[in-house]
This record gives structure tokens, C-alpha cells and sequence, in this order.
């Protein structure tokens, strides 16, 4: 996946997200959304080891070691930031009040279901927020390549690798296409970088309705 | 999201609809929402209601003004007593009474802002309040498994706000007001002091404003 | 009961207070023993409305409206106060990080059970943070007259009101003498005030073990 | 009770007994009361250690101190994966690794200092991490049932502590350090600087002196 992609999918990810919301930003693609939103945004981003005001990365004289988010790396705190213990930060997201939660997936299905922390035979020892995010945010939005390094599909019918949780996502954006979950079913509802419904269908073996909106990009 | 601190004490508690539950913060009057309480009480015709709240106000004054109106149903509190009126409402079946041990409610509230489907605790094991909950021996200690307590509508009072909606509570004003500021649909938070973003120090906020929907000054 | 009564029951009970420990007193003879502690006392005073910290009653200029205690009274922090929440306070009670309460009774058993709530057949509508305390201090200490105005004894084979919590207490003091249980079993450990073993067996109904130790008083 | 401030790093960790369980605070370092660790690797022979920390350090900083020394029998943490020698560790059979997703893992060791028997959460339900766990269907949701995480001792840093022991923390080297100190027999607070008794806003302590036994300063 080159930079391009992974920056054309939080392009398109950042669109998610409304005036006000409180948003969690996953490791990898999520990342990079806050170059997208811009400067004024009233996003407010949270991170789960207990900060709710995140801002940009640091320039090099404001480095502070006791401000890091939830990838370890070093961050800022906007005004208006408010700090709290960690138990507090998951009664927020549990509680169902962070808004959004973006992160990235090895596999979602039709269903909403999502693989996002472990790849069976290999050690399974890292977990980390992952489900207590996909359980607690009140949208699940995943940003991920339609298809996995080796090109097997990653929207599928059913996920090979153990769940982070059942039913939760709401949105999948890749490179190709936004795929949207409406009363519970799986709709392609937006086409990007003028991929046709044709190069969807060959790399997603879950079933999904067509259902095209105007597109918000290009 | 982040609150909105543009409408007025009554607005705000025009949102309050006939049969919903409703939390009301403060320990007697100390930390009670007496602006949004007078508003509540003037200005909406909301009844039928639930009050979760440590009391029922005093007679006359704070939701002791809401309870001679006739308007609320159905009581959760630890402490009735201190309010007369509301006994006797109790004892003419005008009031349904619902006690609970002051720690379990605080924590129930807390489970219900904080997504908790439910937890056992050993307070009230074996006594009448006990009674129709499921009872567990844990370690040897039997406990009884408590319900989250949650709302349609939170009001809470607190020192500070700023105009995020960032809360900052004043000594023993604190009590319930943060906990039910985390468990209702909608949280409508009366500020002593409105300030500008950045004035509080983000340490010691008590309650991050993704909890606030509403932000009104005391009057 | 006379207010010497209630001072002279405070006063033993505060005796029982190590150095240091965290208090929670409750309502009526309880509230008399800051007295008893001196200024340099080091033990520090724990109101579950959300203080740690609770210094004496304010003098006339000193009123704070936001500054009261569990029995809704003003009263003032000492340096080194801390203040919390209501969920945050009765964790520190339910949990056992608060040493001591003391508060009255109506009824206490041989067994420890504890009645300080309810009477049968009146309203039973207000529990406050009665039962978290008596369950969760790692040491519960009753002071009350041994017997009731009406004359009947308090400490009884088996209480006949509504129970706070069952095998709570550790400690009863009244204006006779003070009860301990060891291993479960109620001990007459101290006389006070003159009083006989026999005055004492006349007003108590639970068996005990007469086992007098060196008195504190006097 | 009050805390001691008299003793030192060495002394305090000196509590520590083979066979105990250790928590330990931070998010990777950040957090970390990493002048105790020191004294625990270099001044404690206590081995067969279980370790309650969201990391088990990283190569050869911090627990991964410890961890070389082969005196970490079991770890209890939502992210092994940080430190490659505890994922290694784990392969070679020489660590017992129980994962625990982080709010559950938070939420845990929150109900072990508070008193409460166990909770009902969503979080897990229907994955690996459920195995072997009570599960239960609350409101149409499935929820499984989790045991509150407690510990012989609790290591956690604060950049503030009075003389009392009470406790503040800044910016996001708060994370589970509050909790930590709740939830152990002995709790054992690092602090950056020790400040006269009073000098903390009592409405800003995080963490209140009852809840900690031992204050030793960093190094």
C-alpha cells in the first residue's frame, strides 16, 4: 500500500466525521485523518490513555514526555483539553460517548463483524483498546485496502480471524469504494478514484447492495 | 459532542418530556441545580416524572417545589426522609419510593454512564433492600447484583464551566453532579461561572465536555 | 439521655482512635468525639458527601455554603483536604480504605449484626450511606446507651428491626462498658462509670464473656 | 492510615515477597515509576512475580528489567506485544500471559480498590477473550461477567505528592496509575518533587492519602 492510498482513504475517512464530534483515531490510516480536517475543525480528538483535546505533533522545542496518545507517540493538548485516569477514559468510550472510532481491520464482514488484533498462529498477546472501541463508539468506522498484502479480499462474507467484536462496524472505506451498513445490511454507497462497481464485486466476497450516492470526493 | 451555551434555563429544560427520568445532582440543596430546578418548575409542564436524586429537596424549596406540584411519580433516592413532604406523599401512595444504599446508587449511576451491564456488591446482602435482587457469594462474602441507573435528562451544577463545556465543581458541591452528568441522554449543566476556553486547567477538570450537552448560567 | 451521657460514651469512644487512621463519623454521639481527639490529633476525618480531611465546625465568618458534611452541617477542610465524588467516596468505604466508622444504633446482636435504620412499621425511606459504612470499615465501632428510652436493652441475642448489615460490628460502647468481639464472640472487656457486671447483665440480652481488661478512663 | 516518607526506594520495595502480585503503572514508560523498578531489580531478590501493568516494559527498560532477570512468572496486560522479549518469554514457556482488553483490564482494577465483587461488561463477549467466562445477556446485549483484579503491592508514579501522600499527576502519565493505587494491601507512590502538606488544591488531588502508604521521591 503506498502513501497515496493510505492518504486517499483518510481523504475520504475525514469526510466521515461531523462539526463537534469526539472522535478516536486508530494506529496506521486514522492517523493521518488530522491533516485533512484542517486547522479551525471542531472535531475534538480523544485518546484512550486520557486525553480528550488532542492536537498536532509537536515541533521539535515542544516535546513533553508525559504527552504521548494510545500509538506512544508524542502529541500536543489543544485549550479547552481535559486529562483523566484510564478507567475513566473506557467509561467514555464504553458508556457510548466518544462518537466515533476510526481504525483499521484485517478483515469486516457483511455482518459488522471485525478481525482487527490477531491472526491466528501467530502470538495473540496484544489487544490493547481494540474492543472496548468497536463495542463503545457509536459509529465504527474502518479505513483498510480493499485487499490484504497477499490480495485476498478483506470485506468478506464471514472473518477467518478471531473478532475484536460482533456486528459493530458502520462504515469501510478502502481505496475503491465507502460501504455502509443500513438496517443491517451491507450497501456500496460511494465509489472513489474512478473504481466501477465491477472492481468492488471482484475483491469483496460479502454480499452487498448497490446503492450509490453522490460522490463527496473529486 | 461539545455543549451548547446558547439558550436559556427554561429552553433547555423545555427538552424535559411528561414520563421521563430524570437525575437531578446536589447532596440536600449543597450542589443542587436550583436555577434549572426553579426553570423546571416554572416554565415546563413536564410531569409523570422519575427523580433519581439523593433527596427529594426540602419542603418548598429545590425539587421539593417540583414535588408539591404533583409531578413526580416515582422517587430513587437514599434519603427521603429529609424531606417530610416527600414521606408523606410516599405514605398517600402519591409517591412511588424506590431506596437505595447511597454507595450503590452513586455507583449504579456511575455503571450507567459507564456502560456497565450490571455489578455485585456485598452492601445491602441479607437486609430488606435486598430484596428481589439476585444474591451471589462471592469469596465467601454474599453480594447482590445492581442495575445501572440511567436517565433521559441529567441536571448538575457545577462551579465552573467553560464554554466547551468542561466542568469544574467547588468543594463538597461535587457529590453526585459529575456521575449523573456521564448517565443521562441529555445533560444539562448549570454553571456558577461560565469561562472561556482554556481557563481551566485541563488536570482538573472533573467532567471533559463530551459528557455536556447543554451549558446555563445560574441565576 | 443527658448530654453528659452522650460526651462521657464519645469520650471512650475516642480513645479507641489510633494515630493516623481515616474516620468516618456518623450522626448524634458520634459527632461529639472531634472533641475528644485534641488539635494535634493526626486522625484524619473522612465524610462520604465527598472530603477527606474534615477540620471543625466554622467559626461565624468562616460559612461556606458549599462546605458541609454527611449530616449536612457546615464544617471546614484542614491543609491536606481532598475532595471527590460520591461513587469515588463510597469506593474508598465499600473498598476498605476507610479504617473506622462509628455511628449509633438501635439494636446490635451478639453476632454483630447491626440495626441503625429502619423501625417496623414506620416509614422506612431513608438509608443514607448507613449500610456501605457498617460493611465496608474495616472496623465499626457503636456507640449508644445500652438501653432504649423506652428501656429495653440494645444489645440483644438477635436483633428484632431491620438489619444494616449482619456480623458488621466490632465495637460497642455505651455509658456501662465496652463490648468487643473476639473471634466472632461478644467480650465485656471494660467497666465505666462504677459500673458492675451485673449492671451491665441486666440491660444486655446477647451472651457474653466477661474478659476485663485495664480501663482507659478514670 | 497517612503515608510514611521516610523510607526509601530500597526499603519500600523491600516489601515486596516472592510469590506476590505486583502492580505496576504507566503506558509504556510514560508514567512509570521507573526509579522503584530500578530498586526492585537491583535491591529485591523477591522472584515468581505477578506482574498487573497495561506493558511489560520494553527491552531491557523499565519491567523489561525485570523480566530479563527471569522474576516474572505471570503478567497480567492488555499489550504484551510492546516488549518483543515478553512475547518471546511467552513462546518459550517462561511467562504466563493472561490478556485483558485495556478498559476491561482499567475497569478491573478500579472494582479490586472499590469493594465490588465483579461486573457485567460488553466488551469481549463472543471473542477469544471470553473463554472460559461467566456470559450473560443484558437488555439484548451479551455481556460477560469480569473478576476485579487485585494486588499485594501497587508501584505507581505521580509527578506531585504532599506529606500526607496525597497525589497528583500530570498530563498523560495519569493512565492507570489512580487506580493501581486503590486496588493493593501496600500501595507505594513515586513522586517528581514532595510538596508541604497543603500545597496541593484540594479540589486537584487525584489520588487521596488514604489510598497510599508509602511516598518515596524519583531519582
Amino acid at each position: 500500500m503506498t502513501d497515496g492510498v493510505k492518504a486517499r482513504i483518510a481523504a475520504r475517512a475525514a469526510l466521515e466525521l461531523r462539526p463537534g464530534e469526539v472522535v478516536n483515531l486508530g494506529i496506521g490510516i486514522p492517523n493521518l485523518i488530522p491533516g485533512f480536517l484542517g486547522p479551525e475543525t471542531s472535531v475534538v480528538l480523544h485518546t484512550e490513555n486520557g486525553l480528550l483535546g488532542v492536537g498536532p505533533r509537536p515541533g521539535d522545542g515542544e516535546l513533553d514526555p508525559d504527552l504521548i496518545d494510545a500509538a506512544k507517540q508524542p502529541i500536543t493538548a489543544l485549550p479547552g483539553a481535559a486529562y483523566f485516569d484510564s478507567a475513566t477514559s473506557f467509561a467514555m468510550i464504553r458508556g457510548g460517548h466518544v462518537d466515533v472510532a476510526v481504525l483499521g481491520a484485517l478483515e469486516v464482514s457483511g455482518d459488522g463483524d471485525i478481525a482487527n488484533w490477531a491472526v491466528p498462529g501467530k502470538d495473540v498477546l496484544g489487544v490493547g483498546g481494540a474492543m472496548d472501541l468497536v463495542v463503545g463508539a457509536r459509529r465504527v468506522i474502518v479505513t483498510m485496502t480493499s485487499t490484504s498484502s497477499r490480495g485476498e479480499p478483506k470485506v468478506v462474507e464471514r472473518c477467518t480471524y478471531p473478532l475484536t467484536a460482533a456486528g459493530a462496524v458502520d462504515v469501510v472505506v478502502t481505496e475503491l469504494s465507502v460501504f455502509r451498513r443500513i438496517d443491517g445490511v451491507l450497501h456500496l454507497t460511494e465509489l472513489l478514484d474512478a473504481a466501477t462497481v465491477e472492481d468492488v464485486a471482484v475483491v469483496t466476497t460479502a454480499p452487498f447492495v448497490v446503492a450509490l450516492e453522490e460522490s463527496h470526493v473529486g | 459532542m461539545t455543549a451548547s451555551t446558547a439558550i436559556s434555563a427554561e429552553e433547555a429544560v423545555g427538552r424535559i418530556r411528561t414520563g421521563d427520568t430524570v437525575m437531578v445532582g446536589g447532596f440536600g440543596l449543597v450542589g443542587a441545580p436550583l436555577t434549572l430546578i426553579d426553570a423546571l418548575v416554572e416554565a415546563s409542564d413536564a410531569t409523570d416524572l422519575t427523580i433519581v436524586s439523593n433527596n427529594i429537596g426540602e419542603p418548598g424549596r429545590g425539587l421539593g417545589k417540583l414535588l408539591r406540584q404533583g409531578r413526580i411519580r416515582r422517587g430513587i433516592s437514599s434519603y427521603f426522609t429529609s424531606n417530610p413532604e416527600a414521606v408523606a406523599a410516599v405514605n398517600a401512595g402519591e409517591l412511588d419510593a424506590r431506596l437505595v444504599p447511597q454507595g450503590t446508587f452513586a455507583e449504579a449511576i456511575r455503571a450507567g454512564g459507564a456502560g456497565i451491564g450490571g455489578f455485585f456488591t456485598p452492601v445491602g446482602a441479607g437486609t430488606l433492600l435486598a430484596e428481589g435482587k439476585e444474591e451471589r457469594v462471592i469469596d465467601g462474602i454474599p453480594h447482590v447484583l445492581e442495575e445501572p441507573i440511567r436517565a433521559d435528562v441529567s441536571l448538575v451544577y457545577a462551579a465552573r464551566a467553560d464554554e466547551l463545556g468542561n466542568l469544574w465543581y467547588r468543594r463538597t458541591a461535587r457529590n453526585f453532579n459529575p456521575l449523573m452528568a456521564t448517565a443521562a441522554s441529555l445533560t444539562i449543566a448549570e454553571a456558577g461561572e461560565i469561562v472561556p476556553v482554556g481557563d481551566l486547567e485541563p488536570e482538573s477538570v472533573v467532567t471533559p465536555h463530551l459528557y455536556v450537552d447543554i451549558v446555563v448560567a445560574s441565576r
